[in-house]
């Protein structure tokens, strides 16, 4: 995809973004800067599959937020205060993103220049909470540790009795400079990098990866590779879909349900190791194509696709007929449609909540947009429907790779990639991982070098959603309303 | 016999000089003082009951001491002498317990009043027990309501205090009007003042009896007329809140059992009138008792818990005596009997309890309360006696009289041949259970909000113990808790022949069954042991301490502990159309949508009684006297009217007759 | 001499029984997910390990930590001397009804303290949890077994749970409501499926595993050890009413008795597993109706003992 | 000693109990079937008793239609519909479960004075549980939001009333019995059909939110 750089000056970018968000079908890729010294602003266009780069230089290290105008803005802005030391005046919630343990004093991980004045500029990391006052409100303290294999985040919960009234989430006690560290490897190693920025979407982080990397240097991938491409993103989306269901079996305290799916997961990490040899697709998608030619277990993966989809029939018709799933996840965790829209929500969520984008069906990658199966949209918001929609796509994915596996075309499944990156590019991805839309947006220097390269987790837009949705439920509800988010707390701090 | 006169006049003449000393002399002398006399006097009462015990003596004024119509007449029997001895016990600990206490409230109290009231208000509650006609009795109990109405309205600093005082006035002038009523209606009815002469609760007597129980159960705090309680008992000082909860509300439940049970025949429907309106007092006192935060407030709730208990068994034992079921009757007499002590010591251990923390921490409101156990071990101790033994745990004293109300409603179910009393006896059983259950997670509660975890202010951080005088006085009652449950078979077969002497059956002998005694040493035994040989001193390696587990993530604030509101609002939730309890929250600030500046979120919790029955009448009252005052227009023409009018009517009337 | 015999009989389920029967349910929920699962004695194991591993203890926690131990589990023995949940057991002259539930509640009591004790959040909201369960469940408890006592006129419990003969089988259907009320309440009072599970790992859901969360080693085996002790009691007690519905229709002999009480608590423990192989725990605020099932059994059983206790 | 009808009888009433305590619409249909097989298999138990062999083929035609049949035919309904729990319009579930325990307690006493006989529980019994039964529909009715549950409540009344029916007569003439089973099916599926034709017309089938209809 062909990305135009516009410059927007700092007073208009406000009204401007405001503008593109009021179509339909415009979204805000991501805020983020290259160096401290300006804002780019990666807008999407869904209906011509294009997108603007917006850059803003900035005069000082303070703008003026735009949170206030565009809510979605908050936690880039959030991100931007600890990574570049810039401050978006006005904003409602600036408190930092990352804990002061993992990043000491005023050091600002992502600022390389000097020009914007001293980076020890004395902003003072903010961790506070919102305080919610009330003669019987209490806060229950959860995580960073928690009990389970969970990665670390902090909720913390304001509750009067069983009902939460506040749910406040920090993240980023493991902050372990991905971005940083891709800027300064060779750039044929920076795959192995960026598909482990968020490693259970490992093969949707490599194709976006891969695809920011061909569309700056126009390479073209054979088309064998785009199927396996493809299938890749399909299995792995299977795969953590079901996972997802079976880790919400577990916090219904389903067990029969959970061990069934846990078991049907296994099955389908087994088609990854058979398309890939990884059962976690790991070193399988490269820039130009892909690392190896599954060949003959293309028929075998074939075959266990369509023993998966037979056997997932029975846990599935379990799940939704059963009346008391109904009443943990109807009306639970709701999300509005406005709310959505407003919190620029991707993936699951917004499908959840009647907002019918999937990256797939506008921006080429794999096979995309012409091979996408059908979106699957619910309007109620609720747990519920997020995991309708969940288990829509297990559905339609697994349709997907039967088809892709039916069509598939023989040839070479790897293009040559040139000696370096061309100077003074841009390049993006944008990839529909298992989580919803995943951008990687890579910048080179005149040397083509990657001078920036920024990675938008699709679970970056979601957090937001998780902490409103909690608000009003019950606290034994949490777990079962946070799983139907199914968000990742490593893409979120790279 | 001599001896019981000879105390008793002394306890009279101690209690009389206490009031004038106080009148005279209020300031000048120390609070240690007045507590020596008014120990001292209790002394001479809790051995008048003693030495009383076993002698019935009647004693008439002579002519000066009359009351216009009646001498005053005083007799000591057996069941006067019980309720003597509570009030002797309750009184000798509040008086030790004073000194220590009062100090706080030097500057709020004027202590010449203060005494005076509090040996005015324990001589008449005294006498009134002793009163054997009308009249006396009327006499002592208004003297008795007066004074707690002073005690009650002591600290004049506190606005609240006067407001509850005069909802308390009010309650008492009510139940006055009814007891006067119903006393007149008997005179006339028998021709006589005295008890001894009068039959209620029999078909003849419907209407006087109904205004007698009504007068009674508005001091005793009884569903519905309960509202004056919870206002009336936490404003008093401690020591009065002790002895208005553990006494005075006693003595009109004392009242009704004296007035009601010792007459022979009686109306079923009295019966179970009581056994419904103890059970719906017991259902709502302590639900009312878990939504509250205040520490006295919950205690006064569960004082109306507690008096519903005993009126259950009360309820028991007429009903017994209506439906020819001795064993029922006597179960029932002796369980409310029981109760009435055990509750008067568990409750004025748990006030003074309650009062220690004010005195130390100058707050009662649990949600700055916390973390005490460190600097309050004995009173925690105590406290948590006086916890178990209200809400019935054996082989505390609170189970035993629990125990025979049990007891009797299953023996009633077995033995009646009424469907009505066999399905109401089995619903009290259930709904006695679900008191139970909310009176373990009510006193939990109190007990894990401000004893337990860490402190939530600075006050609760600073505290320190009670004065060794406070927890003498509370380890007496406690130990007494202790002891008397685990020697409630022998206490309740020296109840037995009263209840015998009520019921006319001949002693049943033994009531209580169970092995309670064996069973303490046995619980008490085997627990030393495991703690000796499993977790004690005898293990190598020291416990390690550390952090409460906070997830990784620092130090954990004192808000990170559940909060009385929330621990209570999973059951008040349930119970939400009763208590009226709906969760309110509010949310404001630059952008509410998703980035709200405040959110303030409470529970609300509405009294239904109070909002839908008690101020919609005081308002009808007020707008009927609005509308009367229309008449007093001012113009003297009007006026002559009226007159004319009246006269025109009357001579119609008399012409007519 | 036989006597003798018997209270050693009793003595040894004690120890045992409690241990095997959590073994049980481990064992049959594994296999019914597939999975080999723990060994049958494992919880036998775990405690002795637990019992000779050293101790931490919060700063904040006051002496209500080790009052709550050794009175929860010596109270827990005395009741499992006293219950009737075994049909051979002895009979004692404390096997009152209303005093066994009030013991219970006793260990209710000093558990809920001691969770908050140590001023965690989690063991807060545990204690809240437990306190709201266990005033609906107390009422469902005694009036299942009102109902029993009511029909044998006698609340001491010995009396009522002994097999006599020529039951007439009209008792059938209360005993069968009385042990099932019993049985719906006993989930709820010992925190299974469907209102609390047992195996979550999410402390935001859990109701007695949050309350013990602060307990390590020998403190932790004791209160384990006692809270499957409560569980074979129970499940015996609801177990014991089966029996007697099953004596009724078809009586056996005594000898028979002894093994049939063991296995009965077994069976309930299968019964245990499925039910949490199967089911969604429920919403918290559906709690109370999974509750009112259970209520609905006492009261009916309840009317049954009085219908035919007024005609006898 | 409770004959086997009886007991027959008094378990039916007790699962309608259960069936009033029922959040879920497709366990209360459940609850239902077996409450209607209990039903049904008294008639079979008096058919037999009675040693009428053809009757014994109409007991079990009305086992089939009505235990088996009409549940299908409400699953199916409520599959269509897409409902699943019915959360009570005026009285919270479980209080209406324990408000029909004494609706079953109140036609204990009024069985016994029906019957004349002097309160033995075993004669009155029959006649109780088929009071109740009555009583339960009614209720069920009367506290349930989706006309599906008033359907249930419906047939809930009519077994009662076929129970009652068959405890006064021991046993019904099989035409009696043919034409009430007829009645009950052509009622069932009209009532299917015209829970349909609400969902249509108003996107849900809440007859509490029905009260504004007279104005459309």
């Amino acid at each position: 995809m062909k990305i135009s750089l516009v410059p927007v000056p700092q007073a208009q970018l406000s009204d401007n973004l405001v503008d593109w968000l009021h179509v339909e079908d415009r979204r805000l890729g991501l805020i983020s800067s290259l160096d401290g010294g300006q804002l780019v602003t990666l807008v999407l266009d869904c209906t011509d599959a294009s997108a603007q780069c917006w850059l803003t230089p900035l005069d000082s290290d303070v703008y003026h937020s735009l949170t206030p105008s565009v809510p979605q803005a908050h936690w880039f802005e959030r991100a931007l205060n600890d990574l570049f030391g810039i401050r978006a005046a006005g904003h409602p919630r600036l408190k930092s993103v990352l804990q002061q343990s993992s990043c000491k004093g005023n050091l600002h991980p992502l600022r390389s220049i000097a020009q914007c004045g001293n980076p020890d500029h004395g902003h003072k990391s903010d961790n506070s909470y919102l305080h919610v006052s009330g003669e019987g409100v209490y806060e229950i303290p959860v995580g960073p540790v928690h009990a389970g294999i969970i990665e670390p985040g902090h909720f913390r919960l304001n509750c009067l009795g069983e009902t939460i009234i506040n749910l406040e989430i920090r993240l980023g006690f493991l902050h372990r400079g991905v971005e940083r560290r891709l800027t300064e490897i060779p750039w044929r190693s920076a795959r192995f990098v960026a598909e482990a920025a968020s490693s259970d979407a490992a093969a949707a982080c490599a194709i976006a990866h891969a695809i920011a990397v061909e569309s700056m240097s126009d390479i073209t991938v054979p088309e064998r590779a785009q199927y396996l491409r493809t299938l890749a993103l399909e299995v792995e989306r299977v795969s953590m879909h079901i996972n997802d269901l079976g880790g919400m079996s577990v916090d219904l305290g389903w067990s029969w349900l959970a061990a069934n799916l846990s078991r049907l997961r296994g099955m389908t990490q087994e088609m990854a190791a058979l398309l890939s040899g990884s059962r976690f697709l790991r070193n399988f998608i490269c820039p130009g194509g892909v690392s190896v030619d599954p060949d003959a277990r293309l028929g075998e993966l074939k075959r266990m696709s369509e023993v998966v989809s037979k056997q997932l029939e029975v846990p599935i018709n379990a799940f939704f007929d059963n009346s008391s799933v109904h009443d943990r996840t109807v009306k639970v965790g709701e999300i509005s449609r406005s709310a959505a829209r407003e919190l620029g929500l991707v993936g699951v969520a917004a499908r959840g909540s009647g907002i019918a984008y999937d990256a797939r069906q506008h921006f080429a990658h794999g096979l995309y947009p012409a091979l996408a199966p059908a979106m699957a949209v619910e309007t109620a918001g609720d747990v519920l429907s997020r995991l309708k929609v969940r288990s829509a796509e297990i559905v339609g994915s697994l349709d997907l790779i039967r088809t892709a596996l039916d069509n598939i075309t023989s040839g070479t499944t790897s293009s040559e990639l040139p000696n370096k990156l061309p100077g003074d590019t841009i390049g993006v991805g944008i990839v529909e991982a298992f989580r919803g839309e995943l951008i990687h947006l890579i910048f080179t220097d005149k040397h083509g070098a990657i001078k920036r390269y920024c990675i938008k987790d699709p679970s970056f837009n979601n957090w937001t959603a998780l902490a409103i949705a909690a608000g009003g439920n019950l606290v034994a509800d949490f777990p079962v309303c946070n799983k139907s988010f199914s968000l990742s707390y490593s893409g979120v701090d790279l | 016999m001599n001896t019981c006169i000879d105390l008793l006049r002394a306890a009279l003449v101690l209690g009389l000089s206490g009031c004038g000393l106080a009148v005279v002399y209020g300031h000048r002398f120390s609070q240690t003082f007045f507590s020596v006399i008014l120990l001292s006097g209790s002394v001479a009462l809790f051995f008048t009951a003693l030495s009383g015990w076993n002698v019935d003596f009647i004693w008439q004024a002579s002519l000066p001491i009359y009351f216009g119509v009646a001498p005053l007449l005083i007799r000591l029997d057996r069941l006067a002498a019980l309720f003597l001895g509570l009030l002797g016990a309750v009184t000798f600990c509040a008086a030790i317990f004073s000194p220590g206490y009062l100090k706080h409230l030097e500057q709020r109290l004027n202590f010449s009043l203060y005494w005076f009231s509090l040996f005015t208000f324990v001589t008449s509650m005294a006498l009134v027990v002793l009163a054997a006609n009308a009249l006396t009795f009327l006499v002592f109990w208004e003297t008795m309501s007066l004074s707690s109405a002073a005690l009650v309205a002591a600290d004049h600093t506190s606005s609240a205090a006067r407001r509850s005082a005069l909802i308390y006035l009010g309650a008492t002038r009510l139940a006055t009007a009814a007891l006067a009523g119903g006393f007149l209606w008997f005179h006339a009815h028998t021709g006589s003042w005295n008890f001894a002469d009068w039959h209620l609760a029999t078909a003849a007597t419907v209407i006087p009896s109904i205004l007698i129980l009504i007068g009674l159960s508005i001091k005793a705090g009884v569903w519905p007329f309960h509202i004056w309680l919870p206002y009336a008992h936490p404003s008093a000082p401690t020591p009065v809140s002790a002895l208005m909860s553990g006494v005075m509300i006693k003595i009109a439940l004392y009242a009704i059992i004296r007035l009601f049970l010792f007459h022979g025949e009686t109306l079923p429907a009295f019966g179970i009138t009581l056994l419904t309106i103890g059970l719906i007092s017991a259902f709502w006192g302590v639900l009312f008792a878990l939504v509250q935060h205040d520490l006295k407030r919950l205690l006064a709730y569960h004082s109306v818990e507690n008096v519903g208990i005993i009126v259950i068994g009360i309820g028991l034992a007429l009903y017994g005596q209506s439906q020819h079921l001795p064993a029922v009757a006597c179960l029932g007499i002796t369980a409310a009997l029981f109760h009435c002590v055990n509750h008067g010591l568990f409750k004025s251990l748990l006030f003074f309890g309650a009062g220690a923390i004010d005195a130390s921490a100058h707050t009662r409101d649990l949600s700055h309360l916390g973390g005490l156990a460190k600097a309050m071990p004995v009173t925690m101790l105590c406290f948590v006696t006086g916890s178990a033994a209200i809400c019935a745990l054996p082989p505390l004293n609170g189970f035993a009289s629990k125990w025979l109300i049990y007891q009797g409603l299953f023996t009633l179910a077995c033995q009646t041949h009424s469907r009505l009393g066999a399905g109401l006896s089995c619903a009290a059983v259930g709904v006695l259970a679900l008191v139970g259950g909310l009176a373990v997670a009510c006193f939990t509660k109190a007990i894990g909000v401000s004893f337990l975890g860490r402190p939530r202010s600075h006050e609760a951080e600073q505290c320190s113990e009670a004065a060794p005088a406070m927890l003498v006085a509370q380890a007496i009652l406690a130990a007494t808790c202790v002891v008397l449950g685990a020697l409630a078979p022998a206490f309740a077969s020296l109840l037995t022949p009263l209840s015998a002497a009520a019921t006319g059956s001949l002693a049943t002998g033994n009531l209580i069954t169970l092995p309670l005694l064996p069973l303490a040493i046995i619980l008490s035994g085997g627990a030393c042991l495991i703690y000796l040989f499993v977790l004690g001193p005898l293990r190598q390696t020291p416990p390690r301490v550390c952090r409460t587990w906070e997830c990784g993530f620092g130090q954990l604030s004192p808000r990170m502990q559940v909060t009385a509101t929330s621990f209570a609002h999973p059951i008040a939730r349930i119970f939400k159309p009763v208590l009226l309890y709906k969760t309110v929250s509010e949310i404001s600030g630059a952008h509410q949508r998703h980035f709200p500046e405040r959110i303030k979120a409470d529970a609300v919790m509405t009294s239904l009684l109070e909002s839908k029955v008690y101020l919609p009448l005081i308002a009808a009252v007020r707008r009927l006297g609005r509308q009367t005052t229309r008449l007093q227009a001012g113009s003297i023409h009007l006026y002559l009217l009226y007159m004319l009018i009246a006269a025109v009517a009357l001579l119609i009337i008399g012409a007519a007759t | 001499m036989s006597t003798i015999l018997l209270w050693l009989l009793t003595f040894s389920c004690l120890l045992f029984l409690p241990s095997l029967t959590i073994g049980i349910i481990r064992k049959t929920k594994a296999r019914l997910q597939n999975r080999v699962g723990a060994p049958l004695w494992q919880h036998l194991f775990d405690t002795i390990k637990l019992l000779r591993k050293s101790e931490t203890v919060s700063e904040n926690s006051s002496w209500i930590l080790r009052v709550n131990t050794v009175i929860n589990i010596s109270i827990m023995i005395t009741l499992a001397f006293l219950t009737p949940w075994l049909s051979f057991k002895p009979a004692t002259s404390a096997d009152d009804l209303f005093l066994l539930i009030y013991l219970f509640a006793a260990i209710r009591f000093f558990a809920i303290l001691s969770s908050l004790d140590p001023g965690s959040a989690f063991g807060a909201f545990g204690a809240s949890r437990e306190a709201t369960l266990s005033v609906l469940v107390e009422p469902a408890i005694i009036l299942a077994l009102s109902a029993v006592a009511l029909s044998a006129h006698t609340s001491n419990l010995s009396l009522v749970f002994a097999l006599t003969a020529n039951t007439p089988i009209s008792q059938a259907p209360l005993w069968l409501l009385a042990g099932a009320g019993l049985f719906l309440s006993s989930l709820v009072e010992l925190s299974r499926m469907p209102v609390d599970d047992p195996t979550t790992h999410l402390e935001l859901t859990m109701v007695h595993e949050a309350m013990m969360l602060e307990n390590s080693g020998p403190n932790l085996a004791l209160l384990e050890f006692s809270s499957a002790l409560r569980l074979v009691v129970l499940y015996g007690l609801s177990g014991q009413c089966f029996l007697h519905a099953l004596h009724c229709i078809w009586p056996f002999a005594s000898a028979a008795g002894i093994l049939l009480s063991i296995s009965i608590i077994f069976a309930l423990a299968v019964v245990t597993s499925l039910i949490e192989t199967v089911s969604v725990r429920l919403k918290w605020t559906r709690a109370p109706e999974f509750v009112a099932y259970g209520l609905t059994m006492s009261l009916l059983a309840l009317l049954v003992a009085l219908v035919t206790g007024v005609s006898s | 000693m409770l004959g086997l009808a009886e007991t027959l009888a008094t378990a039916a009433a007790i699962f309608g109990i259960f069936m009033s305590g029922c959040r879920h619409v497709r366990s209360a249909i459940y609850l239902y079937a077996v409450q209607t097989a209990l039903v049904a298999s008294i008639a079979f138990v008096y058919s037999a008793s009675e040693h009428t062999g053809p009757a014994l083929n109409i007991s079990l035609a009305v086992v089939l239609a009505k235990a088996v049949g009409i549940p299908f035919f409400l699953g199916w309904v409520v599959k269509r519909l897409d409902v699943r729990t019915d959360s009570g319009a005026f009285l919270p579930v479980p209080l209406s479960m324990h408000v029909s325990i004494a609706l079953f307690a109140t036609s204990y006493y009024l069985a016994s004075s029906l019957d004349g006989a002097a309160g033995t529980f075993s004669a009155a019994a029959g006649a109780t549980a088929s009071i109740s039964l009555v009583f339960t529909g009614l209720l069920f009715m009367m506290t349930r939001r989706l006309a599906i549950s008033q359907i249930i409540g419906f047939l809930t009344m009519e077994n009662g009333i076929y129970l009652l029916g068959l405890h006064e007569t021991r046993g019904m003439p099989v035409i009696v019995e043919m034409g009430v089973l007829l009645d009950v099916l052509a009622a069932v599926m009209i009532a299917g059909v015209i829970v349909f034709r609400i969902k249509k017309n108003f996107k849900h089938i809440d007859v509490t939110r029905l009260t504004g209809l007279n104005e459309q």
